[in-house]
């Protein structure tokens, strides 16, 4: 089934055969699960409590997202974007509008290069956060879930500001921005970046040397580079494998080539290592946000985008770093003002399939904290 | 008639627990008083860990129904009395039906012999610590019922995590206890006993605690009962049992209103339970600090003097908020209520400041006191901790926590009888 | 004479050992003729709890507190333990008695006539000592097992525990072995 | 690298650059041996995506297409390939893993089917449901009423 070269061999553990007969235990997690972050059902094979295989039922959020955009024109699609991956709504925004305005050959201003930058790294930040309260809060630990909260809302609240929404954004338009940066909008976010600096010492410091923590994340859903570039895995979870890549400044989009970060990266690709780099991912986050608003021009906020669009024949496919990996689209063009066929490619779906091999000869408890790990929204999954 | 007065009455003057007296009248009052001073404490807690817990987590936790959510715990009690009482299909009906009683029989009857004060315990057994970890065992058997009879696999996981979880524990546990009840035969005059107030006289007369007997032994062996007792609870960060991130809520997950309550009754009050056991063994029960230091009539009257103090503080705190509460018309119900609990609190203290009240419950209160720290301290795990893995919780439980007990238990041995052992080294090397 | 049994005559001695007996029996009964086995499980549960207070009768509370911590407390939830994880639709389908019940019946009828003959050979004697004498003094009870069990002079059965104990160990090894292939 | 296997297959490969991304138009028969030199060779180790297209009007009705990355060079390229409807194509999941649950998406939605894949079943749409979504001739408004009334008891899911 699977090449050996390009995966390293599972240590699959088959029960031992005693007299007693190992029990095999066949559980259903989901979809009606606390832990299951949505709507995801996972069937687990288990001895004991020692996982000897899973398999992922999804579906369940399926809405037919690429059917419904190729019955909208590439303007009415934008918002649809938003509701896939809905804790990073922004960066689905970013990625569609940048994945057709290639397909029609125009640039958004550099104004409005900075504006989205600033948003989609606030964003980064706002889901990395919810990420980070979700996944203690599956582990065991309450209190995280209440500080990350707390600290989101500040991120949510300048979306507010900006565009009215906070959590299905719709920021961004194509070609550029629909609105100008109200008033304040630098200061608020350079307060934002002073009030959340400590807030996240603080989160590190509520974790990373808690002994508990680190028991149950060192070693716990070991996932290696080689297997996860064999599975597409992508976004922290890659880097935490020791791989350093980051499609911002591997295909540099929007203006990131002109920010000075780092990317993070981990060597043993476990649960813990993934805690650190999303950890330190933040911490850049705030690096490039600072940078953007220190250098944010003036000018216009909207290239010159024709009222009805009809992008040439032809076919284009556009990734970006969204927090949770490669966020891509294809979009294929028939000269009218629908698109022909919008393929997603969700981060989410991608890594999800990585589950089963990083679950296998661990416990029950165990494929929670993966879970978390993974960080999944199963409205990107499913779609 | 007078017969009977004088039967209720003769006891008052005793120096001993109902139970020894044998005084059934007053034995059954006893029962009664910890039955509702116990149910009580557990509403009290609850509303207490939802607060501090809150606070914690910066929020203000309940807040609607009372000022300051102080009617939730009663809101809650209703509710869940009024709750459909469901028995799942394929449930085994009788087991299902018995197993949350076993666990609220285990969980009060070991407040039998829970020494309150000298004379204020039900009974006074001789073999008291050991009825108190037996009868509390025997709650593994309700849960592991509970899980089996629901018929469905996350109990049944749930139910085998925590017994598996309890009984390695209680080795530990024992092994803790143990160490403890040597110390009370270890010096020049007092005879071991098993008897909890046995246990705390033996403090008093040794003139420390015995968490610090043996620097360090004491300390350790109480620190082994503490996370020992955590995990016999099912309580953060050992609460696999109930991990609801993993087993939505482990045994009790098909049980709801009345017999679920029960089960949220049952686990409070072994906390309670086993925060008596570790007051009573380690932080010297009763006794108010330094007993034999402070123990001139002067101190013992300004001793006595603290329930009351602390009452009024709190009826003070009431005030203080109800004055802070606003100025709304819709708050106008809510700041009457704070400031009628404010005036039941000072009311308490102003009672227990008078002289034959004051007497007799210093010693509840400061119990209670120490008891009601180790409760702070659940709500302060709870809040701070991440759950442990069930294997790495057996491996704190057989790898970590019971050798050291052995070797805390041979320790203290030595320790206790180095003064015979250094005379016998004498006699066989001294020649 | 102890000051204590004095002060506190036993209260309605006969009621709480008929009972308590009753129970005992009933739940024996129940736990060969239940076809669930966590029924008779239970029923074994409430039978060792009888006991336990049968032995609080006796005055001899610390038998009753280690019946109850081993036997109720740890020996049955191991027991329970088992018992869940076999499957109890199949046992129901089982055979409860097998063809042994007669060599059962004639064991239990030779052990209730030892017990008849013990009885009456004994009564008034050695079996139900009168009011007063050192046994019944509960405080004593605790240290009394010690002494017989530990002491240098008084002691007969320390060579017997510390078999009986070595012998679980051995029990304890063989089930590992045979359980975990790979230890 | 795209004249050496110009060179080497023919009219079977096509390599063509729109709005500066290269593509590889080849032919069915090329496929699993193309993917394999693709991965092997050209360390095109990571596979992106596999989706499909579907022209209701051409006489081969889909295109496949996988989207390649490689490590090592930082390039991305497609390869495209035409099959008819009801063709089946070779599965890429021995030289992709990845390919497993984007292979079984590409079925569910548009009824091609891979041979050699391991588990191929439907995987966001229920197992027993009828007709393939993203195909041009299944309307936004169409649904298997049939799977909607037995499954979850209701006239339309709609």
């Amino acid at each position: 089934m699977t090449d050996p070269n390009t995966l390293s061999p599972l240590d699959l553990d088959t029960p031992d055969k005693t007299f007693l007969d190992a029990n095999e235990l066949v559980i259903n997690m989901g979809p009606q699960h606390p832990a299951t972050h949505g709507v995801l059902r996972v069937i687990l094979r288990l001895d004991g409590e020692k996982v000897l295989g899973l398999e992922c039922v999804i579906g369940y959020l399926h809405r037919g997202v690429e059917k419904i955009a190729e019955n909208r024109t590439y303007t009415m699609f934008n918002p649809y974007v938003d509701r896939m991956d809905y804790v990073a709504a922004v960066s689905n925004g970013l990625g569609y509008c940048e994945a057709v305005e290639k397909l029609l050959s125009v640039e958004a201003p550099p104004r409005a290069q900075y504006i989205r930058v600033i948003l989609t790294e606030l964003n980064r930040i706002a889901s990395h956060q919810l990420w980070l309260g979700t996944h203690a809060l599956d582990i065991g630990a309450i209190t995280p879930l209440f500080y990350t909260f707390r600290d989101r809302e500040e991120i949510l609240k300048i979306f507010e500001k900006y565009c009215g929404a906070r959590l299905t954004t719709h920021a961004f338009r194509i070609g550029g921005l629909q609105y100008e940066a109200y008033d304040g909008f630098e200061k608020d976010v350079k307060a934002f970046c002073d009030f959340v600096k400590p807030k996240i010492d603080e989160y590190e410091e509520l974790l990373t040397t808690n002994r508990i923590w680190l028991e149950r994340t060192k070693n716990v859903g070991v996932i290696s580079g080689k297997d996860c570039i064999a599975l597409g895995v992508t976004g922290p979870v890659l880097r935490a494998s020791g791989i350093k890549w980051d499609i911002r400044k591997a295909l540099p989009y929007a203006n990131y080539k002109n920010f000075d970060f780092e990317i993070p990266t981990g060597q043993n690709g476990d649960t813990y290592d993934r805690y650190i780099v999303r950890m330190i991912e933040m911490r850049q986050s705030l690096r490039i946000i600072e940078q953007a608003v220190a250098g944010i021009p003036e000018g216009p906020i909207m290239a010159k985008v024709p009222k009805v669009m009809k992008p040439p024949v032809g076919e284009i496919y556009h990734s970006i770093e969204a927090p949770k990996g490669e966020l891509g689209y294809f979009i294929v063009s028939d000269g009218s003002t629908q698109p022909y066929r919008i393929r997603v490619r969700p981060p989410s779906f991608v890594n999800l399939q990585a589950l089963d091999i990083m679950c296998r000869g661990q416990l029950v408890a165990d494929v929670i904290a993966v879970i978390g790990t993974l960080d999944i929204v199963l409205g990107e999954v499913d779609r | 008639m007078h017969d009977l007065i004088q039967y209720i009455q003769s006891y008052l003057g005793s120096d001993k627990t109902p139970g020894g007296a044998g005084n059934i009248f007053w034995a059954t009052v006893y029962v009664l008083l910890v039955f509702v001073g116990l149910s009580v404490a557990v509403i009290a807690m609850n509303w207490l860990e939802r607060k501090i817990l809150a606070h914690m987590q910066v929020r203000l936790g309940p807040m609607r129904v009372g000022p300051h959510g102080l009617l939730q715990p009663i809101a809650d009690a209703l509710k869940l009395l009024l709750k459909e009482d469901i028995i799942p299909e394929g449930a085994d009906k009788v087991v299902f039906w018995v197993a949350p009683f076993i666990v609220v029989l285990a969980a009060f009857t070991v407040f039998v012999v829970v020494p309150f004060g000298p004379t204020h315990a039900i009974t006074d057994m001789n073999i008291g610590i050991l009825f108190m970890l037996g009868v509390s065992s025997l709650s593994v058997l309700g849960i592991v019922t509970a899980g089996w009879a629901s018929n469905s696999h996350y109990p049944l996981i749930g139910a085998l995590r925590s017994s598996a979880q309890m009984v390695s524990y209680e080795v530990a546990m024992g092994l803790a206890v143990v160490s403890a009840i040597l110390m009370t035969s270890l010096n020049e005059s007092s005879t071991g006993t098993l008897s909890m107030i046995g246990i705390v006289q033996a403090q008093f007369d040794q003139h420390e605690w015995f968490l610090f007997k043996f620097f360090p032994l004491g300390i350790i062996a109480f620190v082994i009962f503490a996370i020992a007792m955590v995990a016999e609870t099912n309580r953060a960060p050992f609460d696999l049992p109930e991990a609801e991130s993993e087993l939505t809520a482990g045994f009790h997950t098909e049980y709801s209103g009345f017999r679920w309550s029960l089960f949220f009754l049952a686990e409070y009050s072994a906390m309670i339970a086993v925060s008596s056991i570790a007051v009573t063994l380690w932080l010297g029960g009763w006794l108010h600090p330094f007993p034999n230091l402070l123990s001139s009539p002067t101190w013992e009257l300004a001793f006595s003097f603290i329930p009351g103090l602390t009452f009024l503080f709190l009826g003070a705190l009431c005030f203080y908020h109800t004055a802070r509460m606003p100025k709304h018309p819709l708050f106008r119900i809510q700041t009457i209520g704070l400031a009628g609990f404010g005036v039941v609190l000072a009311l308490i203290g102003v009672v227990l400041f008078i002289p034959a009240v004051r007497d007799r419950v210093g010693d509840i209160f400061w119990f209670s006191a120490k008891v009601a720290g180790f409760m702070y301290l659940y709500i302060w795990y709870r809040g701070t901790f991440p759950r442990y893995r069930f294997d790495q919780l057996m491996k704190v439980g057989w790898k970590v926590l019971l050798p050291t007990g052995l070797a805390l238990l041979i320790l203290t041995a030595v320790v206790g009888m180095r003064g015979e052992l250094l005379e016998q080294a004498k006699g066989v090397f001294g020649r | 004479m102890n000051p204590q049994v004095a002060a506190n005559p036993p209260v309605a001695t006969p009621f709480f050992f008929y009972g308590l007996a009753a129970i005992m029996i009933i739940g024996g009964i129940l736990v060969i003729t239940r076809k669930n086995a966590v029924h008779s499980a239970m029923a074994l549960i409430t039978t060792l709890l009888a006991q336990a207070g049968l032995y609080l009768m006796l005055y001899a509370p610390f038998v009753a507190g280690v019946q109850i911590i081993l036997y109720a407390g740890g020996i049955m939830v191991l027991f329970l333990f088992v018992i869940m994880l076999i499957s109890i639709e199949r046992t129901l389908k089982e055979r409860q008695f097998n063809k042994q019940w007669l060599i059962g019946i004639v064991a239990a009828g030779a052990l209730g006539g030892l017990f008849i003959a013990v009885y009456t050979t004994t009564k008034g004697g050695v079996l139900f000592p009168p009011v007063g004498r050192p046994s019944y003094v509960e405080a004593q009870n605790t240290q009394g097992v010690a002494s017989l069990l530990f002491d240098l002079h008084t002691g007969t059965y320390m060579f017997a525990f510390e078999i009986a104990s070595l012998l679980l160990l051995v029990a304890i090894i063989g089930a590992v072995v045979m359980a975990k292939k790979r230890i | 690298m795209v004249a050496k296997y110009k060179a080497e297959y023919g009219s079977g490969l096509n390599a063509l650059t729109h709005l500066g991304q290269n593509y590889l138009e080849v032919d069915r028969s090329l496929i699993p041996d193309f993917l394999q030199l693709l991965r092997d060779d050209e360390q095109f180790d990571y596979c992106v995506d596999v989706t499909a297209v579907h022209y209701p009007k051409r006489e081969k009705q889909f295109d496949v297409v996988w989207i390649l990355y490689s490590f090592a060079r930082n390039e991305r390229i497609r390869v495209k390939t035409q099959i008819a409807d009801g063709e089946s194509i070779p599965s890429a999941v021995p030289i992709w893993t990845t390919c497993n649950w984007l292979e079984r998406e590409v079925y569910d939605m548009f009824g091609i089917k891979f041979e050699g894949h391991p588990d191929l079943k439907r995987i966001l749409l229920p197992d027993g449901w009828k007709g393939y979504p993203l195909r041009k001739d299944y309307g936004i408004l169409q649904q298997d009423s049939e799977w909607v009334q037995i499954n979850l008891g209701i006239e339309s899911g709609q």
